[in-house]
């Protein structure tokens, strides 16, 4: 029998939206307690997921199937399809709760429209719970359209001053790359259909995974960067990342933790879902591979130096985020499994890191409604617990062990330098960076005398502002003390995507030796195997061996 | 169908036709000359009543035709709704007043040539198809035209659960004077 | 008993630590007190139990105990493996383990007992500071980093105590965060030790890339199994990355500017952890991979003279400093040199033992320095100070013999390992380090010299104090005075733990620590006697005459230092002249400003000082990258916009005109034109139209009637 | 007298229809020319049932009766129209009704 | 010539049926006699009725007992000048009380006196019926226009949409009276009236009582529907003297008065005996199949003779009480004439009952059937007349917008609910 339980968390979320509708607009107390209700009642629900994917965190392939292939619009072959894995489960775990945590936020910070500030932000959520749970490629597109028109509302009607700009910057550039997207979809789905025995129309992820290898590596290639660009732009990486800080800058707090939090997420659970089982062999040529990390790197490094130089406390965070979210996407395309486990769990951490930052920003912004880091300075003085909480979430951003960020990045570390050690001497330097640019920020904004006089009268948090950190904190510690859970429940799924990409990369790799003239190094069987340096095959270990150097 | 009444019938079977010709020409030239008067009088009451007179004489010719069913119909809708629906209008717009002026427009030649036309084509057709031999045949009528409604209702409703061949177009009919009620009230009450 | 429940020892302060950050606001000073000084002396008697029992349980042969709690990273059962870097796969854990052998017992000795001694010295120095929970949870928490550092099985739990160890220095420095310099210092300290720890981190990344583990004990027996060759690239990677993570953390040469800057923070802080505890965790962490090190000599040369340099380098800066505390920074930057020289040619054990001295005449001169900064209510200039030997005399007579003690004069315990130190760079490697020994040799000399000239301007020169300091001048309370008492027993015994060969003693601190560094090293014996032999059977053969001679010499040259220190600074009054400053002015300058390093820094690496208009460094490249993101990508992302928008209005012009003008209204146009004459055709009356379809009709029926 | 056949009846729909089509064309009272157009619909009708009896079947008379309907319908929206008309325009000539003139 | 009339009265089906016109003819001149009379009498009744409601005694000068009133009414109406008011249309003037009087007596021809007596039993007997009452309409629309002045256009206008408005309650209870009779097996019902009638002999009910509250319902809207038709009593809006002036036939006097109030009465007539053959089962007597043995039949045989009999003892009663005065003399005799001429009346209804008992096909049974079937009709259409008589004297004018408030608003909706209702249950209960 299918369980429907994805199905009800997904659309919790929209029920309240749909209930929010029918209250009037002015007492906006019932709407924020509705709203809170529902996105409280959205997380409560996801909860019983946990121990139910528990028990089942070993058995490979999707769980908590729902809905066949094609019962949607079966004439093009799309199907209402959900799924969860390890990866998803551990992501709509963390969009319900922020998901909670940035709705209760906004309760004194939105004022004026409030109706439709909650409904929008409800939709959204159902958004972004659907690119995650969506086994159909036609469902996956649908939501992750669907996602980006609340998210330009919330920038574009609740945000600052230059909110117009952002917001349309925003949606058109993540248009942009979700049109490329979509031809590539399109690509693949045809491509499905000439090569699926039983000739059938289908957009069912798994379907595909079935019949995207066997693509020719010279139009894969292409299509791999109509899919990277969609995902790079969603991330963001480098070249693409400009829309981010004018959207975080215009954002209201809640609209930016959710877009830090889960949004960015999208891009990498893209690489993973659909990069890197779809194009095995051409993501793991070392050209290709090669260009993602040196953009993931410059990201780290570009990111941190940038953050660095930031007057506003928001745009801080937001190129934080760049090099946060650049190690996560050096750790998916170091193609082996510590990385790869170690991206997707600084995925979760970056969320609850970040999302805690936005947060944090988000109370100096209502209190003094200005994000000038120069506006500010001694306020650990007047606003102690605050203080504290922002000393914790800024050390588990910088990455300090027994906090989530470490955990993350070291796996991340330890991914990328079995797999290039070049890669993560370049990464390491960001772990640094991150170190100076928040303490920087700590310092002044927290240390030294009450200089501006505004500041004197800030009062400390409220039980509300303290409840919306506790879980994070909780999530924070609990990650970083004992992550072995969560290790666990991403094992299977990353081993099964390792595993995938070596056996079709090797199977085609002869293939391509042929088909293209990449000038691979003629020496081991594999191409680009030593470049890799992951799955470098060496005669014979111990002393007398090549004395190849390990960096060469 | 009471059975002492069918027995009735039987005894004329050979349905001589209900009146004699003479009854034909008569119904045939009211309802020619009243046409004439339609046309031609001034005051648009004579008009109506010559036409309420046209009516009646076609309805007199649909029963020498056996179809006394369409002759109830035209007499109750024509006759009666139709023309008091005109009268109405005539006395509450009191068009009469109008009658002093011209009655006929300035083309009225042009028009008159074109229904003079008309009737030659009628009337070459009609003389063309009393050639061949039986266009116009007059079959011995099969047609009960004492069950005439029965059959009638039997095409327009259908008989025992099934759709009649007609019901559909009736829906439609109905629909059709539904929009036709509507429109003349919206389009004639002052403040709705 | 207590050697199962080893992981308790960082617990306790842990727990402290956690109370302080939930209640600390409500408690008072007592209830402070007994949680947090309570906490580290019940850590100090475990682990002194800990060590007895676990001597019974080695008994000699320096086995290591381990106990694992949990797997901490990787999902525990071995499904998330790694490639090592010969195509192996390993599987990629490390787990919260605790590893205790002779070199981790004798750190774990002296933390907890130095710790201890401190916590209860600081009651009486931050009596009246504010913010008294908040110091006590700090320093609860350090020792529970530095404990989990010193207990850690593999190199990720050493990695927790090493950044625990960095977070509570940053936190402890920017005590006084109302002070902006405090807080600058701090984030100093922080961001310095984050760069080592990049190093170390990479270090440990390689070698768990190599050798497949994290784990201590996997890792030397690999190491002394005798796979890998002497001078194997990528274990000297491994070595040097790990270095550079031990200079972040104790301060060498390139990484050394935070110590200074961290005297902002209080004194029992900088006695802590700037003396004691923290900085030794780079050595900690050397001494402990030796089995690496040892397989590395290159590495071990970059050791040895990066130590001697950084010697010579803070005694030189030593010389000239007025603040006490800087003063005493800077020794201990040089006494840090040293001990990396120590493990730089080999001599480990010698190494720790000048740690093991070292930590009790550095705590204690620290110590000894705050409570002559308490005495003088707040001066720590030692111009202003002068003639307190009657007025402080236990501080007086517990900081002369650790003056006493750091300059090596002979029956203190910094004579027995420096000189051993001395020792060794002599005679290891026959000879090739002989360089290095005169650099050692110049430092002691300068150390001797810097030492005396503090405890003269402080304590026998004429008094330079202003009148009111001098009448607030009273000795410490008890609960300080007897802290430096027991230092000061400690650091005359401590040096008889090792009595030398030489000298007829049978030198128990090294034999006690021996298994870890060389017992094992049974490598490659028919390469020869290489280096890695040296370190282990070295005392036996030959205690020649050398040794005394270098003994005798360095001797001499402690009492050279405390000559000159007396000449020129016992009747130093009010406005007197440095003889340096008065022989080589250039000299003093440079000295004085500490070589221009920071400043250098500042020009080079932090940017924070524009080089004529440009900026350097890290935030020259923040502004560059950000003025980079903000015109050249943002501008990109702009223009396509205004290149969209210029299409735009081509497009919508060459709509209005070519196509709306010639394609769409010509024709309109012309359509008008051709239906004139239609148009006059309609004249609006119904009756024209019944007309026109009666003709119609006409048309029609006269082609039927007569087809 | 000849028995009367359908061509009979044909004549007499003849002549009404193009009474009908006269009045329709020439008559300028929007009145009459309403009151014509019924007459070319009896015409009509009268037609179809002279087939319906022709042709035997009954199919012509319910033809006749949904033109009954139609005419009905018709009829009522012209007056409406009339009516609305005559308000605003206070003229029933037909021949004045020429807003739709170009 | 008698085999003739025997043959008539043999003959089982209607003169229009049997095609000949001259039996045809004969029939219209009896119905056209019977009801002239039958107004006549009405007149007489009704102002005596209507006097003796309000306690007083109406006319009695003229004949005894006001007896000849009518005939003088009739009488001065004619000598009486005929008045055309000016710019009146004449010809439209003059066409007007025509087409009332056609349309009231044309529905004669379709009203089946007995299973055989009806001028010709058309199939679609009940649609010529309202059809030729809505051509009513058109009569006192065109006069109430033609007589040229404000109050007969107005109350011309107010009749004409009061009788359109009941016209359709009225057809749609007629609807559902018809669909009762296709509750039959064959499942096909009829529109022809004698169809009807036999229908309900065939279910042995009169459809008053079928499915009860729903045929007496229908029976009930059709009762006010048919007031309303012919602009009586309760909704004699358009002759209301106080508001109208007479209404549409203030302008006439004389003989197209008396037309007017011809066509009025017959349509009364025609209404209720449309109403007695719906739902009070035509020429049926009283309870046919509940007292169905030959013994009741002819107890109910001796009714017609009965009721003349009755008539001519409370005629000779009215006579011998009248004073002895020489002024009554005159009229004592005249009623005394007009009693004996009842009393023989009844006796040979008498006769005929006697003769015609056995249910033979002889001629006096068949004469004596005949006469029982006509009689009962005429005494249901009486009682109907009396009722008109009795609603105009009890109950108030309606006002014009309550009028066509219960015309649309009420009877409609009741009406539709009925046939619906009809229809179901028809379907439901077999």
């Amino acid at each position: 029998m299918q369980s429907h339980i994805l199905s009800i968390i997904l659309f919790t979320p929209l029920v309240g939206a749909l209930a929010l509708l029918f209250v009037p607009k002015e007492n906006k107390n019932a709407i924020r307690w509705i709203a809170n209700l529902f996105a409280f009642g959205g997380f409560l629900i996801s909860l019983p997921l946990v121990p139910m994917f528990w028990a089942q965190r070993f058995e490979p392939g999707f769980k908590f199937l729902e809905g066949t292939p094609n019962n949607w619009i079966p004439s093009i072959g799309a199907g209402y399809n959900l799924g969860i894995d390890g990866i998803s489960f551990l992501l709509i775990m963390l969009t319900t709760l922020l998901g909670w945590i940035s709705i209760l936020s906004s309760w004194t910070a939105i004022e004026n429209r409030v109706k439709e500030y909650y409904v929008w932000f409800l939709v959204l959520q159902t958004g972004m719970l659907g690119v995650f749970m969506a086994l159909d490629f036609f469902l996956f597109f649908v939501f992750w359209e669907a996602m980006l028109v609340p998210m330009y509302l919330l920038i574009g009607i609740w945000g600052g001053p230059r909110k117009l700009y952002a917001a349309i910057k925003f949606f058109l550039y993540t248009l942009l790359g979700s049109v490329l997207m979509l031809l590539g979809i399109l690509y693949l789905y045809f491509h499905h259909h000439t090569v699926s025995n039983p000739q059938v129309f289908t957009f069912s992820i798994p379907e595909l995974y079935k019949t995207a290898p066997l693509i020719p590596f010279n139009i894969a290639i292409w299509l791999f960067v109509a899919f990277f660009i969609g995902f790079a732009i969603k991330v963001p990486m480098f070249p693409f990342h400009t829309w981010l800080p004018d959207a975080h800058v215009e954002a209201p707090t809640a609209g930016s933790v959710i877009l830090a939090g889960v949004l960015l997420k999208m891009g990498t659970y893209g690489f993973v879902r659909f990069s890197l089982p779809f194009f095995p062999s051409v993501v793991s040529h070392p050209r290709v591979q090669n260009w993602v990390i040196v953009l993931s790197l410059i990201g780290i490094i570009y990111g941190a130096l940038v953050s660095l130089m930031q007057k506003d406390m928001k745009k801080l965070v937001a190129y934080s985020s760049v090099s946060h979210l650049g190690f996560c996407t050096l750790g998916i395309f170091a193609l082996n499994s510590a990385g790869l486990t170690g991206s997707v769990l600084q995925q979760i951490n970056h969320g609850i890191s970040t999302g805690a930052l936005f947060l944090i920003v988000g109370i100096l912004y209502e209190r003094r409604h200005t994000r000038e880091i120069a506006e500010y300075g001694g306020i650990s003085n007047v606003m102690p617990i605050y203080a504290t909480i922002t000393m914790i979430m800024f050390l588990s951003s910088m990455g300090l062990p027994l906090l989530n960020g470490f955990v993350g990045e070291f796996t991340i570390l330890q991914g990328a330098f079995t797999a290039n050690w070049k890669w993560a001497a370049w990464a390491a330097p960001g772990v640094v960076l991150a170190a100076a640019y928040l303490l920087w920020l700590y310092q002044r904004v927290f240390f030294g005398t009450v200089t501006n006089a505004k500041n004197e009268k800030l009062h400390d948090l409220t039980p509300r502002e303290i409840l919306t950190f506790v879980p994070l904190i909780i999530m924070a510690l609990w990650i970083g003390l004992y992550p072995k859970p969560f290790f666990q429940i991403l094992e299977q799924p990353v081993n099964q995507i390792v595993q995938n990409i070596h056996d079709k990369s090797n199977a085609n790799a002869a293939v391509n030796a042929q088909v293209a003239p990449v000038p691979g190094p003629t020496a081991a069987a594999e191409i680009g195997s030593d470049e890799v340096g992951s799955n470098l095959v060496v005669s014979k270990p111990g002393l007398t061996a090549a004395r190849l150097k390990a960096s060469n | 169908m009471n059975p002492a009444l069918n027995s009735a019938l039987s005894i004329n079977s050979g349905m001589a036709p209900v009146a004699t010709p003479w009854f034909f020409y008569a119904l045939a030239g009211m309802a020619v000359l009243s046409g004439v008067f339609v046309i031609t009088r001034r005051n648009a009451v004579h008009a109506a009543l010559a036409l309420i007179i046209t009516l009646l004489s076609v309805a007199g010719l649909y029963l020498m035709l056996y179809a006394p069913f369409v002759a109830g119909v035209q007499i109750i809708v024509y006759a009666g709704g139709i023309m008091v629906l005109f009268l109405f209008v005539i006395m509450l717009v009191n068009i009469e007043r109008s009658s002093k002026e011209r009655a006929f427009n300035r083309m009225w030649p042009v028009g008159l040539a074109a229904a003079g036309a008309l009737m030659v084509l009628f009337a070459s057709a009609i003389v063309k198809g009393s050639h061949i031999n039986d266009m116009f045949r007059d079959r011995l009528m099969p047609l009960p035209e004492s069950t005439n409604t029965q059959q009638i209702a039997s095409l327009l409703y259908g008989e025992a659960g099934r759709m009649g061949q007609y019901t559909f177009a009736f829906e439609i009919a109905s629909l059709l004077l539904l929009v036709a009620i509507l429109g003349a009230v919206i389009m004639t009450k002052k403040k709705i | 008993m207590f050697l199962n429940h080893i992981y308790l020892i960082p617990l306790f302060p842990a727990f402290g630590a956690v109370i302080m950050f939930f209640f600390g606001r409500r408690l008072q000073k007592a209830t402070v007190n007994a949680v947090c000084v309570g906490a580290v002396v019940v850590a100090f008697l475990f682990a002194c139990f800990t060590v007895v029992e676990y001597t019974h349980f080695a008994h000699g042969t320096g086995h290591p105990f381990e106990k694992i709690l949990y797997t901490w990273l990787g999902s525990g059962d071995g499904h998330l493996n790694f490639v090592k870097r010969d195509g192996t796969t390993a599987s990629f854990n490390a787990d919260a383990g605790f590893l205790l052998d002779p070199l981790s017992s004798i750190w774990l000795l002296f933390v907890t007992g130095v710790g201890m001694l401190i916590h209860i010295y600081s009651t009486g120095y931050m009596a009246h500071e504010g913010g008294y929970y908040r110091f006590f949870g700090y320093l609860n928490l350090f020792m529970f980093a530095m404990l989990t550092l010193i207990l850690a099985n593999n190199y990720m739990m050493l990695f927790v105590g090493w950044e625990g160890v960095g977070l509570c220095s940053y936190l402890l420095i920017g005590f006084y965060f109302h002070r902006n310099s405090a807080s600058t210092a701090a984030n100093k300290a922080f961001i310095v030790n984050r760069i080592g720890d990049a190093g170390f981190i990479l270090g440990a990344l390689t070698l768990a890339w190599y050798l497949g583990s994290f784990r201590f004990t996997d890792i030397n027996v690999q190491a002394r199994g005798g796979h890998f060759a002497i001078g194997d690239p990528v274990l000297t990677a491994a070595a040097l990355l790990l270095f550079i993570g031990a200079c972040g953390k104790s301060a060498q040469i390139p990484l050394y500017i935070w110590l200074p800057d961290a005297m902002e923070g209080p004194t029992p802080v900088s006695a802590l952890i700037h003396a004691a505890t923290m900085v030794t965790a780079g050595v900690y962490m050397v001494a402990r991979s030796n089995a690496v090190f040892v397989l590395a000599p290159t590495a071990m040369k970059t050791v040895a003279i990066v130590g001697a340099l950084t010697a010579v380098f803070a005694a030189s800066i030593g010389l000239v400093q007025n603040d006490i505390k800087r003063v005493l920074a800077y020794s201990t930057v040089s006494q840090l040199g040293y001990m990396f020289l120590a493990l730089g040619v080999g001599a480990f054990a010698a190494g720790v033992f000048h740690v093991f001295t070292h930590a009790f005449f550095k705590a204690l001169l620290f110590l000894g320095s705050g409570s002559v900064i308490h005495a003088m209510s707040g001066e720590q200039d030692m111009r202003n100070m002068g003639d307190l030997r009657r007025r402080i005399p236990t501080t007086h007579w517990t900081m002369l013999v650790a003056t006493l003690a750091i300059a090596g004069i002979f029956p203190f315990a910094g004579f027995f390992s420096k000189d051993e130190i001395l020792w060794q760079t002599w005679a290891s490697e026959g000879g090739a380090y002989r360089i290095l020994w005169f650099v050692g040799y110049g430092t002691a000399l300068m150390t001797a010299f810097y030492m005396f000239r503090l405890m003269y301007l402080t304590f026998y020169s004429p008094s330079r104090m202003s009148h009111e300091a001098e009448h607030h001048v009273h000795e410490s309370p008890k609960s300080m005075t007897v802290p430096l008492v027991i230092l000061a027993l400690c650091s005359i015994g401590a040096g008889w733990l090792s009595w030398p060969h030489s000298l007829g003693g049978s030198a128990h601190f090294e034999k006690f620590l021996e298994p870890v560094f060389a017992r094992e090293a049974v490598v490659l014996v028919e390469e020869g006697k290489s280096a890695q032999l040296a370190a282990g059977e070295k005392e036996a053969e030959h205690t020649d005459k050398t040794e005394y001679a270098l003994m005798f010499l360095s001797l001499a040259a402690a009492g050279v230092g405390w000559g000159m220190a007396r000449h020129s600074y016992a009747r130093a009054a009010k406005g007197y002249k440095e003889p340096i400053a008065v022989d080589a002015p250039p000299l003093y300058k440079l000295l004085y400003n500490k070589w221009f390093v920071d400043e250098g820094y500042d020009y080079v690496f932090t940017g924070r000082r524009k080089v004529g208009k440009v900026r350097l460094g890290v935030m020259g490249a923040g502004e560059a990258s950000s003025w980079f993101d903000a015109k050249v990508i943002d501008g990109a992302v702009n223009d396509v916009g205004w290149v969209t928008k210029a299409i735009a209005t081509i497009s919508t012009w060459w709509d209005k005109w070519i196509i709306d003008g010639v394609g769409v209204n010509g024709p309109a146009i012309l359509a008008r034109m051709i239906s004139y004459p239609a148009r006059l055709f309609e004249w609006g009356l119904v009756q024209w139209y019944a007309l026109v379809m009666v003709a119609g009709l006409l048309g029609f029926g006269v082609y039927y009637v007569w087809k | 007298m000849v028995p009367i056949t359908t061509l009979h009846y044909l004549v007499v729909a003849a002549a009404l229809f193009v009474l009908g089509a006269i009045g329709v064309l020439t008559r300028r009272n929007v009145v009459i020319v309403l009151m014509s157009i019924e007459l070319i619909l009896n015409a009509v009708n009268l037609n179809l049932v002279a087939f319906s009896r022709m042709w035997g079947n009954l199919h012509g008379q319910i033809f006749a009766i949904f033109i009954v309907v139609d005419a009905a319908a018709e009829a009522a929206a012209g007056l409406g129209i009339l009516i609305a008309f005559f308000r605003n325009k206070e003229t029933v000539n037909i021949d004045e009704i020429d807003l739709l003139k170009w | 010539m008698p085999n003739f009339i025997m043959s008539y009265l043999g003959s089982t089906v209607t003169p229009g049926e049997a095609g000949s016109q001259f039996w045809a003819l004969i029939y219209v001149l009896i119905i056209f006699a019977g009801v002239s009379v039958a107004v006549i009498c009405m007149n007489w009744i009704e102002r005596k009725a209507l006097a003796h409601f309000q306690i007083r005694l109406g006319p009695m000068r003229v004949g005894p007992h006001g007896l000849l009133q009518p005939f003088a009414d009739a009488l001065k109406l004619m000598l009486k000048e005929d008045i055309i008011p000016a710019e009146a249309d004449q010809f439209v003037f003059w066409v007007a009380p025509l087409i009332g009087l056609l349309a009231a007596f044309t529905v004669y021809t379709v009203i089946p006196f007995g299973p055989s007596q009806a001028v010709s039993d058309m199939n679609i007997g009940i649609l010529f019926m309202l059809g030729v009452s809505s051509l009513g309409v058109l009569g006192i629309v065109v006069s109430g226009w033609a007589s040229n002045s404000h109050y007969p256009l107005i109350g011309a206008l107010r009749s004409s949409a009061q009788m359109v408005s009941y016209e359709v309650a009225m057809g749609l209870a007629v609807v559902s009276a018809v669909l009762m009779t296709s509750l039959n097996a064959s499942g096909t019902g009829t529109l022809s009236m004698i169809g009807i009638v036999q229908a309900q002999q065939q279910q042995g009910v009169w459809f008053i009582f079928k499915f009860f509250p729903l045929g007496f319902l229908a029976f009930v809207i059709f009762a006010i529907a048919m007031v309303a038709e012919t602009n009586r009593a309760p909704f004699d809006m358009a002759e209301a003297e106080s508001e109208l002036t007479a209404g549409y036939h203030t302008e006439y006097s004389g003989l197209r008065w008396s037309l007017f109030m011809l066509a009025e009465y017959a349509a009364m007539i025609a209404v209720s005996s449309i109403a007695v053959t719906l739902w009070l089962g035509g020429w049926m007597r009283p309870f046919p199949n509940l007292l169905h043995a030959p013994a009741w039949d002819f107890i109910f045989s001796l009714f017609p003779g009965l009721t003349f009999g009755g008539l001519a003892a409370i005629a000779m009663i009215g006579a011998a009480r009248m004073p002895a005065h020489s002024f009554f003399r005159i009229q004592r005799i005249g009623l005394a004439v007009f009693a004996a001429l009842l009393a023989f009346s009844a006796l040979l209804l008498l006769v005929i009952a006697i003769a015609g008992r056995s249910a033979d096909t002889s001629v006096a049974a068949r004469f004596r059937e005949g006469i029982d079937y006509v009689y009962w009709f005429v005494l249901k259409v009486a009682v109907f007349m009396y009722l008109f008589i009795w609603y105009r004297a009890t109950w108030p004018r309606y006002r014009f917008d309550q009028l066509m408030r219960i015309g649309w608003k009420v009877m409609l909706p009741i009406s539709l609910g009925v046939l619906l209702l009809t229809a179901i249950v028809g379907v439901i209960l077999p």
